[in-house]
């Protein structure tokens, strides 16, 4: 094959971009094969690095996360310089600063991310409550609707469910509480400034730990994306946190809960507080040591294109880059939710991955522990952020 | 005689209620793994303990993918390469550890062991460069290759313990025979190993056949890859979704193998092979 | 260690532990043999070099460097500064209180995990090498949970362990053992335990086919001995079954040990990087992948690799009566 | 203190027979010798008696009780392997300690059995050691200290001598005798050494085959074997043997002609229709008298063989076969000599042509016999 | 074909000496066999000759040539073992076939050789079993056949015959002689069967504790041993011995008083400064003659033991010794009586308090010596 492309590890991601590159060779008449690479996020940034620490040309191109591009750009090739001028431009502008590096273009956004509520519409209705628009509501909704099904029989009815495991799920779901708080923000500022100990992000954190066997069961401390996907699915709870490649699954043929289920923007933190979700999301680039940097750059437009993200948004419900897709109307008829929610897509708050630096899984790392320890109630969210704000200067001592 | 017969049938129900229990225990995951394996995906969040209908259309998907066909058979190559490495080296090695008294013996079993003392995850970037040093990298010779560093230690350690409690008067008959200790080991004492080679055999080819972190690193192309990457790459809808249907129907799929194998290799785990040799 | 000369009959001798006749005076016959054996060494320590040297001096060596994983080449020797380290207070692994806590975790899951392992392996061992109807079936079923890849069976069993849909809770809430679904792997409490059940699920078939082959390889005419003696099976099971198979089922516990103290897989997938359930592989995988941080996560590895060491030569020094005279 | 019973006792192995309607009665208390020859099924026997292996057809009593079901324990029995069967890994204490079932608070009593039985074995400086580091003989001592600790009621002994040295083996042989004595405990025992079984035995067992030959005491079977087999087999070096052609002599017996020898008249019934039959004469060495020859009469010795307390002459026959004699030691007698031989009538056994032996001829002959004997 | 040198020979383990200062000269052809208590270092001694024991100190030479440092095959040496080693996988052919497939001999010799082997053994019918399924005679020619069909030029046997029954033995035995005549090969033998050695040894070799007490031939040994030790570890029953008071009586040898016998005079020399020195007087069981006594003199019968060919007189002497007399079977006399004994002078041994055994008197005598034997 005259490149090697990785793209997603499973099935339909992965068909879905074998039906692109398809198309692109049918194009070009060149030839790509495409390698599927281990589905956890960090796996697959070690593999990468070992690869391009080797300076293999045995990937040309690879598929990297939206907090990546500070790591591996010394081993990615500046885009601009491949690429046609403004070939950028109809992008979200957040994304193209955060795949920037040092005035290096080192990836094209792909696809993103972030996070949303899932909601059971029909049990809303049922005790005649609003979507909650604040985490209060939240809490009080559900604690309403959990009393009222398990009266009805269902013990294992639980109000909330969420990614409470400690890893980086946990870093989103808690940075998510946080910056929807006035004031709460971030762990650590543009500036590097460590900001997480506040007495916003105490409330926060105060108000999560309280879920814990009260409207989220106990073992959400260690659930990830599917063990949540899991409770709700089976029609086990109201609310669930999660990402927008749910919907497909629990709007599915086999799904117990078809037709029940809507979408809402993430709560607010308080009354004065605003909706945040966390900014994921994938990004194409190219290795320094790809033998055909042109035609791998050319790859790259090409899955990034219009075409192409409007295909992927209407076949995966894939987020698109442009903001133009989101007024398409194909594509809201596949993905209603893309309309409404615009604007948690467009203003997701980004992970500090940029300022940080290298140091950026130790501070997450750091930041979910203390949220773990937290919500398991081993200490109080004051503590836990005071030791947390402790750990972290010491953290930064070591250069980020 | 009647108490004697109630303990008789006490002892023999007794027996075979901890066979039950022991089987329960062992296969019972597996079981569920079977059951899971044959829901549609929408029960999947339901507990059942028995297959209500049977529903293959997991296996189907599985078996479908040619690169999990392909898969199997990398992982065929691998392990019984593997395997015949192992032996093959962990018997020569175990005879000279076993059997012959020099300085550095233990300091060469202590090597031996202190190979498997590192954690995988922190020779897997050296062993990366050696692989790709030696222009291994994404094929199976560099599997086998480096499969070598957990199945030879365990081969050799267990091997030359078995090697030494062979009797020392079939060694000293040989020898008069005039045998050299290349046809010693191969004529007189593997056929006694059997037991002991059929296990390590086994244990190393069921660590060759699961092996993950390495097959992962240094094998690059669907065509390349083992059965257990495979079925980690199993398709789902998107990352975060865990497809467990088709992750147990392919679990169950390459446990068979390994069922067949055991079933067949436990024939020569048998009892009595140095019964006759010597006095004492 | 016994350095001493031999003829070609040491093995018989090895009772005779203080057998030191005047050194350097190995016969021809005796150099043959050692030749021999190093010849039979030889393709092994190849091997073995050639997988492992590097590897393990390059870890070594990058423990002692500031390396990251973006940029390896550019790594800088900083002694031991990885290791410990003053710099208006103490840094460094062996000042992180979560190294200590994973070693603690490591050595406390061993220790609980490979006991259990031994014990049942032993158990299941003899269950095996009994006569009976269906011996194959029973042989070949007690092997699967070896025998499904590590990875699949630890998902296997967190869908088994959870809280929610996890068929063991509504097991044990059908026949009423418990009230409440308990959180197996989220509660601090339970996780090491779920842990330690899935490990000893998953490797008491590697102890027990290693002691089934021992048990198979004993002389038969002892048990006759002690058949025709009347001695009570038990008492047979304790004083010579067992010292008999005792040197089988010593390397495989330390081939336990070694894969205990090394556990990975299992802990990651139940737990992640829960606090109360990492250990030193654990803490050294999230160094060195996680955080990127190649000499840190060298430098954890080191320390794991001297941990074991240290912990297989204690236990070597206390089997090796056992383990035929190898200290 | 117990006797034993087999009642037409068969053991295959697959399709080999084995033990072929084995019946037998011991006493209790008796000393009963097995012997054979290799591989006639000795050692399967005494495992069939011990539980070991099982019964094919037929019923093994103990003091009136049917034990084919029984366990070895429960038959109380203890039993000395050929192959010694030691516990590999433990020292000669331990491996005659072991099978001690004797109350914990009774250590002191194991301990002085265990010294008082390697006392007795010569096994006192070795107590330490493994069965590796032993030598054959004594790693057989310490099997026999092993069951004779334990001085169950019945005792099976297979060939426990048979790597002692002479003297060792006659000081074992009468602690066995002694031991016999003193527990009165019931014994059966394997050996291929004459002097043991003819000195141990109360009785004696032949087994040819599987089969029972012939039992009796030991000078039942040397004075008046039933069969050519048990002649041949009891005493050594072995009985001759010489075709003859007989006649039938009255009440006297019968006259036979001895080539070489000449004409003798044996106290011994010939079966009325087998006149002129071809027979076979049995005379032991010991009963042979060679005298010095005239000429070429007589045999010509073909080898003298040494034994320090006696001489064994071989003689050449016309049919080139090979006869025995005894001479005094040293002989008076040199390779290449020839002898004439006599031999008295009295002591003289006759065999049919199915191997069977010819009864005495009458009473009169009978007590004559009696005499002898 | 070879001859073979012991010189100084050592073999420790560890602190244990067991084999001490052996010097040996086997001559090419010779038959030499190696007798001794249970323990004293046969095995070893036959393991340092093969090769599969080096040897602490001292030279073993084989045809002149240095061969310290040679492995077993090259030195050419075939070995039965006291505990078969027999391979436990092979058949009985594969066992006696496969040191001959080492030496890449051509199938249809292999064959041919095995069948032979296994014929003169009676094997025949077992080729195909596996060890396991051999009784344990069955598995001993075995491994004499193992040894025997590679015909090497020296061949060790280490108690091959132990497990065999007497006519077996007799018949291996004549085997072993005829292959010895027919190969020539020098061979070594370990037995603790009295006429085993006597019968086949060309010289025996006595061994005690490691050293090497006596060699020569079976004759020497029985007629003159060197010690008390040789005079009683040869011969079955073993020899009388007896304190007694001697006097020196000039030329003519010493007088002795033998309780319950009385004076008697010997023709053996005195150390001239031992004059009423307490000595042993060793007499043989066949030399001591049985007369029935009158009254309450001589010794009382307190066992007859009956072999068939004869039978031993066992009497208490007054310290309560036993005296082992020989007497013809059946005995005359019986248990309970009294007998007084007598013995020829000359066949009596005398032996110092170190046991060594004091030489003939002077030459006349030496003579006289030497008619007897
Ligand atoms: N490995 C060993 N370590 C220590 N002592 C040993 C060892 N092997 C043999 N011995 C001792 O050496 C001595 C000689 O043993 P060897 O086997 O040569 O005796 P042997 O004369 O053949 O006796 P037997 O007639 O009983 O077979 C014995 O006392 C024995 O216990
Ligand atoms: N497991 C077996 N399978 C088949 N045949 C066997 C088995 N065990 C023994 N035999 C045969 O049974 C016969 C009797 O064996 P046994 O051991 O009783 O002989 P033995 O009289 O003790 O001989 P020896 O005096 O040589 O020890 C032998 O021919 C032997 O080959
Ligand atoms: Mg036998
Ligand atoms: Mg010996």
């Amino acid at each position: 094959a005259d490149l090697t492309l990785s793209c997603g590890a499973v099935g339909a991601e992965l068909q879905l971009c074998q039906a692109g590159v398809k198309r692109w060779e049918a194009q070009t008449g060149h030839s790509v094969e495409v390698v599927s690479t281990p589905n956890s996020a960090t796996e697959r940034l070690s593999l990468y690095q070992q690869i391009l620490n080797a300076r293999s040309s045995d990937i040309d191109v690879f598929q990297i996360d939206v907090v990546w591009p500070g790591m591996l750009a010394p081993h990615l090739i500046d885009l601009n310089e491949h690429l046609p001028d403004g070939a950028t431009d109809d992008f979200f502008e957040a994304i193209v600063d955060n795949n920037t590096v040092d005035g290096r273009l080192v990836a094209m956004p792909w696809f993103t991310d972030a996070g949303v509520l899932y909601y059971r519409s029909d049990l809303l209705d049922k005790y005649d409550l609003e979507v909650p628009t604040t985490w209060e509501g939240l809490t009080e909704a559900a604690q309403t609707v959990q009393a009222g099904e398990r009266e009805a029989g269902r013990s294992d009815f639980w109000g909330y469910v969420f990614q409470g495991r400690a890893y980086e799920g946990l870093t989103v779901n808690a940075l998510e509480w946080i910056a929807s708080y006035p004031d709460g923000g971030t762990i650590v500022d543009d500036d590097g400034d460590i900001t997480v100990n506040n007495a916003q992000a105490v409330e926060a954190l105060s108000l999560a730990a309280g879920w814990i066997d009260n409207i989220s069961p106990r073992g959400v401390l260690n659930y990830t994306e599917e063990e949540a996907r899991g409770v709700f699915q089976s029609g086990n709870a109201l609310f669930m946190r999660n990402w927008p490649y749910a919907w497909d699954l629990v709007q599915s043929e086999q799904s117990g809960i078809r037709d029940r289920v809507e979408v809402a923007p993430l709560p607010a933190g308080g009354e004065d507080g605003q909706s945040a979700g966390v900014l994921g999301g994938w990004n194409l680039a190219v290795s320094r040591y790809s033998d055909h940097p042109d035609m791998a750059a050319d790859l790259v437009a090409f899955l990034t294109s219009f075409d192409e993200q409007k295909r992927r948004a209407i076949e995966g419900s894939y987020n698109p880059t442009l903001p133009a897709l989101y007024q398409d109307d194909e594509v809201l008829a596949a993905v209603p939710f893309f309309g409404t929610l615009y604007d948690t897509f467009t203003s997701a708050v980004p992970r500090p991955a940029a300022v940080t630096g290298d140091n950026y899984p130790r501070v997450s790392n750091a930041f979910f522990n203390t949220v773990h320890e937290v919500l398991s109630g081993n200490v109080s969210a004051e503590q836990g952020l005071e030791q947390l704000d402790r750990e972290l200067s010491r953290l930064k001592r070591r250069r980020w | 005689m009647s108490l004697r017969t109630l303990k008789a049938v006490l002892l023999k129900i007794g027996f075979w209620l901890l066979v039950a229990v022991l089987m329960v225990y062992a296969i019972f995951p597996f079981y569920y793994a079977v059951v899971t394996s044959l829901k549609p995906s929408s029960e999947l969040f339901e507990v059942s303990y028995w297959v209500d209908s049977v529903d293959l259309s997991n296996y189907a998907a599985v078996l479908s993918q040619p690169t999990f066909v392909a898969a199997i058979r990398n992982s065929v190559i691998v392990a019984l390469s593997v395997v015949a490495i192992a032996l093959l080296l962990g018997l020569t090695a175990a005879w000279a550890l076993g059997r012959v008294r020099f300085r550095g013996r233990t300091t060469v079993m202590m090597l031996v062991l202190g190979v498997s003392m590192f954690p995988q995850v922190a020779v897997l970037s050296g062993l990366f460069e050696v692989i790709r040093t030696l222009d291994l990298y994404n094929s199976p010779g560099g599997l086998i290759l480096s499969y070598t560093i957990f199945t030879l230690p365990f081969t050799v350690w267990i091997l030359t313990t078995f090697m030494r409690q062979l009797p020392d008067e079939l060694e000293e008959a040989a020898i008069v025979d005039g045998a050299s200790p290349w046809v010693t080991l191969t004529k007189v004492f593997m056929p006694l190993l059997w037991p002991a080679m059929a296990t390590t055999g086994l244990l190393a080819f069921i660590a060759a056949w699961n092996e993950f972190l390495f097959a992962l690193t240094f094998t690059l192309t669907d065509s390349q890859r083992t059965v257990p990457v495979a079925i980690a790459l199993i398709s789902g809808g998107s990352q975060y979704e865990l497809p467990w249907g088709p992750i147990m129907a392919a679990s169950v799929i390459v446990t068979v193998p390994l069922v067949v194998l055991v079933v067949i290799f436990q024939r020569r785990i048998v009892s009595g092979l140095t019964a006759g040799a010597v006095k004492g | 260690m016994a350095t001493d000369e031999q003829g070609i009959a040491q093995a018989r001798h090895e009772a005779s532990s203080d057998d030191t006749p005047p050194r350097g005076r190995g016969t021809r016959v005796r150099r043959q043999r050692v030749r021999a054996a190093w010849l039979f060494l030889a393709p092994m320590l190849i091997v073995l070099t050639a997988v492992a040297g590097w590897p393990l001096v390059r870890t070594f060596w990058f423990s002692l460097t500031d390396a990251s994983l973006s940029s390896l080449d550019g790594a800088q020797f900083i002694g031991f500064d990885n290791y410990l380290v003053f710099d208006d207070g103490w840094y460094g692994i062996l000042a992180d209180p979560l190294w200590w806590q994973s070693v603690w975790n490591t050595l406390y899951f061993t220790l609980v995990s490979v006991s259990l392992e031994a014990v049942l392996g032993v158990i299941v061992a003899l269950v095996l090498n009994a006569h009976f109807r269906g011996r194959t079936l029973v042989r070949a079923a007690m092997l699967i949970p070896w025998a499904i890849p590590t990875v699949v069976s630890a998902k296997i069993w967190a869908w088994m362990l959870n809280d929610q849909f996890g068929i063991i809770n509504h097991l044990l809430l059908t026949i009423g053992l418990i009230d409440a679904p308990l959180s197996w792997t989220a509660d601090a409490s339970l996780s090491m335990w779920a842990v330690i059940m899935v490990d000893v699920w998953k490797a008491t078939p590697f102890v027990a086919l290693l002691v089934l082959a021992a048990l198979q390889m004993l002389p038969n005419d002892c048990y006759e001995a002690a058949k025709v003696d009347g001695i009570h099976p038990a008492k047979v099971f304790f004083r010579v079954t067992l010292p008999l198979i005792t040197p089988a089922l010593l390397v495989a516990v330390i081939f336990r040990a070694l894969d205990a103290l090394r556990v990975f897989d299992v802990i990651y997938v139940l737990t992640s990087n829960a606090a109360s359930t990492m250990t030193m592989s654990i803490y050294a995988r999230q160094q060195l992948v996680e955080f990127q941080d190649v000499g840190y996560g060298s430098a954890a590895s080191t320390l794991l690799f001297m941990i074991i060491a240290l912990v297989t030569v204690i236990y070597l020094y206390l089997g090796r009566r056992q383990l035929g005279g190898e200290q | 203190m117990a006797s034993l019973t087999l009642e037409k006792i068969n053991k295959r192995f697959g399709a080999t027979r084995v033990i072929e309607e084995v019946s037998l009665d011991i006493k209790d208390g008796e000393f009963v010798v097995f012997v054979g020859p290799s591989g006639c099924g000795k050692s399967t026997l005494l495992r069939l008696i011990a539980g070991l292996e099982s019964i094919t057809h037929g019923d093994l009593m103990i003091d009136g009780q049917r034990v084919n079901d029984l366990t070895p324990p429960e038959r109380g029995i203890g039993m000395v392997f050929q192959s010694y069967a030691l516990y590999p890994h433990m020292s000669v204490y331990d491996n005659i300690a072991f099978g001690l079932k004797l109350a914990k608070s009774e250590k002191q009593t194991v301990d002085e059995r265990v010294r008082r039985t390697a006392k007795i074995l010569q096994l006192d400086g070795l107590l330490d050691r493994l069965p590796k580091a032993l030598s054959g003989g004594q790693r057989q001592r310490v099997a026999i200290g092993r069951a004779m600790a334990r001085e169950p009621k019945i005792l099976l002994f297979d060939e426990p001598l048979s790597n002692l040295d002479a003297a060792l083996r006659v000081q074992t042989r009468n602690e066995i005798a002694h031991l016999h004595e003193r527990l009165g405990s019931t014994m059966i025992y394997v050996t291929h050494d004459q002097v043991e079984a003819m000195t141990l035995a109360d009785r004696i067992v032949v087994l040819n085959d599987g089969y029972v030959e012939q039992t009796g005491s030991p000078r039942e079977l040397y004075e008046q074997p039933a069969s050519r087999f048990v002649a041949g087999f009891i005493g050594s070096p072995k009985m001759n043997f010489l075709d003859v052609d007989a006649r039938a002599e009255g009440d006297a017996g019968c006259r036979i002609q001895v080539p070489g020898i000449g004409e003798r008249v044996l106290p011994r019934r010939l079966a009325g229709d087998s006149d002129d039959a071809p027979l076979t004469l049995g005379v032991r060495p010991e009963h042979l008298t060679p005298t010095t020859a005239a000429g070429e009469a007589g045999f010509r010795i073909v080898n003298v063989e040494y034994l320090g307390s006696e001489a064994y002459l071989y003689l050449e026959t016309s049919n080139s076969d090979t006869l025995v004699c005894r001479s005094e030691a040293p002989s008076p007698f040199a390779r290449g000599e020839r002898v004439t031989l006599d031999f008295a009538p009295q002591r003289a056994h006759l065999f049919d042509h199915d191997g069977r032996a010819l009864p005495p001829a009458d009473v009169e002959q009978m007590s004559t016999q009696a005499t002898i004997s």
